[in-house]
């Protein structure tokens, strides 16, 4: 049976759901339209079920209604609860689930290929599908594995510390390698064994690729993971011949690729070196060394609040520790107070502050403070030599001027905030031994205009708050 | 559909992916993931396809478990979506 | 190639050139009217058709103006730009 | 004879030769890219012909090759001679050559309709096609007489002023109706005199819809009609199932329409207000009042370059003036003593300034300005309030603060520059009655720190590097 054209309005119907979904990321290119487009996206996907549920025989609409029921309820039910904070392994764990699907969908072609229209006349599977199948399994099933460990150092139920197989490289090489060849092999031979060993070996590649990456590094793989679920959701839109599919694959592939690489710039690493792994190993290594002792000094929450209402312009650096600490809503508070004695604030966000793209963003908005007082790294770094206060609460790396001086450093060349150029510098952390997630000492602790004020961020901001309230 | 055309499809959209990404502001790249996970599980028409009645019964099955797995990615990922934008919010004045 | 799918790859090609186009630097957007004359001169493709022997004289004769008006454009449009971006440089340090 | 699918390597072809226009375009997003783009450009091209050329039984090679060297030299010669202040007209003049190549092969299409492939087994041609096919010549031929009429009027060989006929509105409206009617009434019958009446209708819509048009709304104008010869090309695209075609049509199509909006963005006008037309007319009204005498002072040479010379930074904001007066070569001199002197001296264009989107640009590039000297209205206009000098040289309506400040000028909205913040403004133009293209007198002529420098932009500047090299 060869594939046989829908009607035109089938067509039309995906390719207006594929356009939809493009006009769903367009939204996002401001908080503004942002709404208007996730709506877009429910639209698209409703027009791409509802014309598959039309114009497919399919097994049993209760069936189905009830597996959709049950899944939507899950993901309905999860979508409300989840904390802001684990957003990292929420998206892992979704990823996971699109390769499975992938997975789940490509045997299920492979077993039924009549059903998807890809059988010929002999009954065989056509040669083109077999390769897009065959790329569909294998992609979806790294993303499946790869994704499911993502998630395990993410949630913190696995170590995050790199584990590192000997000759990983050749392990790793050697089973790419062979998948490549099962897949082209497939294409002369339909023999299941060839199909269900490609999907073994790309759930055990995708687990060895992931291992040795350190925790830190997971939202660059989570990124990557989110790109291959694209690919894979497009190579099986060849073999359907299916638009919407097609278009999502393009988009959501280029949408991982891109954030991905926008992490490793702004980290200045390369993605190489990510995804060869092994990168929280070395940190913990040099760690080790002797610190040498320097002064500095320690300040109180009562400093604090008195040095920043006697400001006329205070900028807030958060990061991962305040993520940790939950303190947003607190920390808003403190600017409230701040603003309401006429101080100005405002927030300086860096593209890596916090463990994925956009977290602090996302915190500070479920703490009600305004985007438009939340600014982008290259909007507001020439504002530190105007400020008054620094106010830097739980970030560190970012704010590590040897990125700018210090070629020995792991993170130099990585863009940072000029945090040094502010008249006073307040540095919140739990401890002078505590280093961000690249390990390195941090020379604005011992600035002659830095306070340290060592104590959990929300609860120095509770006690800012109070200070101030005097 | 001939590949060709199906192709042509293809290389347009990666254009248009490589744009409209770039393209969005990077304080919503959080939402993006998590957008870009519900769109990713258009994946379920696949799905929906392989339960054809008249098919292997095991295909039938395992479409029905991708048909669940997508789900909750779709209402999961459109809602935590919505959820996150509808926090973003402009000052009062 | 069916209806459907060149709708399908010109309303891709439609968010193209809309991204395409406004990631143009405006200092350039003189060369890009010349260029933009130049590419649509792609018409000459069906000038080249249009003159198929065994048709009608007529037609033969319409196809090959136009394939003279379409490469007086294709080689003034892209020259003219190259002419005009040769023209831009950076300071020399 | 049904649309018999070319080979797949043919398809891929016209696909590469796509993407390459794409490419092409993409190249212009900053000059350093510019030129490799431009190369994309023709390669594409290169393939589209070569393509075509191999695959179809064309009339004879030679007779093929005669053609395209006839027009390729005289395109070639043109391209090499044409000075760069007549870029708009010679645009224009390129327009009207591609609308009527669309009109010339819809017509050929239409006569040997089995030679594209577009007639149905009965002989007749496919209605889809049919609609195409009207759709591109009426186009094409819109394109053609607009684009003559828009040459006429800015190579200066027919007046500018708009002519405005009685009921031009409803006679424009009435021939389109008449126009889309007959496209539709095609569908059924396939006589000729159908299609001649909508071609011959075509061309004097085109011409209707162009003669009430200013001289100086030409550019909105001329890229209206590059938008519309995009979309002939993709109508031809659609009919001849050509994958090249169809994205740069869509590419041109959005250019066009792009480049339109943002002129009329940049002069604060709408769209529909050009296309109605009559803008010169009333401006030519509103100029004979009688204008109050208000005092101003008038500078030399040596004055402005005494002052030039003790300044820190000069901005320079070119005009429509400066071309005119082909001046741009000794201004970029007077820059470079000014700067050997130790002098800043950037340069300020206005999305509007001149006569075509980018055209100062083109000119300051011709006379070796370096780009990175020169800056757009956004990111420089914050500089005026600390530049010592702003000379604004043959510019008029792009400096005039009435925009800002006078609801009923006819340029109220439109961003402007704000030179009246420099500590000395000087303004070069012939003559104190002179007014800019919106015939709006100008406030800056009479400031305190305004110093007027009549004469012609060239001699003018001439002077002034004499008295700096003093
Ligand atoms: N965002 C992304 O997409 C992404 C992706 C991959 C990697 N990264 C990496 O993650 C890092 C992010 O930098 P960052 O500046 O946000 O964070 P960071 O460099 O990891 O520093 C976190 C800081 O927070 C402090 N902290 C932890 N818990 C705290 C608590 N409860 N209260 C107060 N302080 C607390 C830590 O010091 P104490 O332990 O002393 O308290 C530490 O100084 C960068 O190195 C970046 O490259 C980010
Ligand atoms: N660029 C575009 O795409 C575009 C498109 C459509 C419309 N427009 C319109 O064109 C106008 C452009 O503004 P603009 O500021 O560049 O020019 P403008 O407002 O038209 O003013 C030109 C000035 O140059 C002077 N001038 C003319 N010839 C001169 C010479 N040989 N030497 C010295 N001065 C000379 C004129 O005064 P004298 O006669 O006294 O010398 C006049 O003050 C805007 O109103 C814009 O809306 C532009």
């Amino acid at each position: 049976m060869e594939h046989v054209a829908p009607p035109a309005w089938v067509m039309l119907a995906y390719l207006i759901s594929g356009v939809f979904f493009i006009l769903a990321l367009r939204g996002l290119s401001s908080p503004a339209t942002s709404q208007q487009g996730n709506r877009f996206g429910m639209a698209g996907m409703l027009i791409a079920v509802v014309t598959t549920l039309v114009t497919h025989e399919v097994a049993s609409l209760p069936e189905i209604l009830g597996a959709i029921a049950i899944g939507g309820g899950i993901g309905w039910v999860t979508a409300r609860k989840i904390a802001m904070t684990d957003m990292p392994q929420l998206v892992a764990a979704f990823h996971s689930l699109v390769g499975m699907a992938a997975v789940l969908v490509a045997a299920a072609a492979f077993l039924n290929p009549v059903a998807f229209g890809i059988a010929g006349e002999d009954g065989l599977i056509n040669p083109v599908s077999r390769v897009e199948m065959g790329l569909g399994i294998a992609i979806g099933a790294i993303t499946f594995s790869g994704s499911v460990i993502a998630f395990l150092k993410l949630a913190g139920k696995m170590s995050g510390a790199p584990i590192l197989l000997p000759l990983r490289h050749v392990i790793n090489l050697g089973t790419l390698a062979a998948i490549l060849g099962l897949i082209g092999y497939f294409t002369v031979d339909q023999s299941p064994w060839i199909f269900w060993t490609v999907t073994a070996l790309a759930f055990l590649i995708g687990f060895l690729l992931i291992i040795p990456i350190g925790g830190a590094d997971m939202p660059v793989v989570v990124s990557m993971l989110n790109s291959y679920s694209g690919w894979a959701a497009a190579a099986m839109g060849f073999t359907l011949h299916n638009t919407a599919m097609i278009i999502t694959g393009a988009l959501v592939g280029s949408s991982g690729a891109i954030l991905s690489y926008i992490m490793c710039k702004a980290m200045n690493r390369s993605f190489i070196s990510v995804i060869a792994g092994g990168f929280g190993a070395e940190a913990a290594v040099s760690s080790g060394e002797a610190k040498e002792q320097r002064p500095w000094k320690r300040g109180s929450a009562e400093d604090a609040a008195y040095m920043m209402q006697q400001a006329e312009s205070v900028i807030i650096v958060p990061g991962y520790g305040m993520a940790v600490a939950q303190a947003q809503h607190i920390l808003r508070e403190m600017a409230d107070v701040l603003k309401k004695q006429g101080v100005s604030v405002k927030y300086a966000i860096h593209p890596v502050a916090g463990r994925m793209p956009g977290h602090m963003n996302v915190l500070l908005a479920e703490a009600s403070v305004p985007y438009d007082e939340v600014f982008e790294l290259e909007d507001i770094n020439s504002e530190f030599a105007q400020a008054d206060v620094a106010f830097i609460i739980g970030a560190n790396d970012v704010v590590n001027p040897a990125a700018k001086t210090d070629k020995t450093s792991p993170i130099y060349g990585m863009p940072v905030f000029d945090v040094d150029k502010a008249k006073t510098v307040f540095f919140v952390k739990r401890s002078m031994g505590g280093v961000g997630y690249a390990g390195v000492d941090n020379d604005v602790f011992y600035m002659d205009q830095t306070m340290m004020l060592l104590a959990d961020a929300k609860k120095m901001c509770e006690d800012i708050v109070k200070a101030l309230q005097h | 559909m001939d590949f060709i055309s199906i192709l042509s499809i293809f290389v347009m959209a990666c254009f248009v992916g490589y744009y409209v990404v770039w393209s969005v502001t990077p304080a919503l790249h959080t939402p993006l993931m998590a957008v870009t996970n519900a769109i990713s599980s258009v994946i379920i028409v696949g799905a929906l396809i392989a339960g054809a009645a008249g098919g292997s019964p095991t295909a039938k099955w395992l479409g029905l478990i991708a048909v669940a797995l997508a789900s909750v990615n779709i209402f999961g990922g459109f809602a935590v979506t919505a959820r996150m934008l509808a926090m973003y919010k402009k000052k009062e004045r």
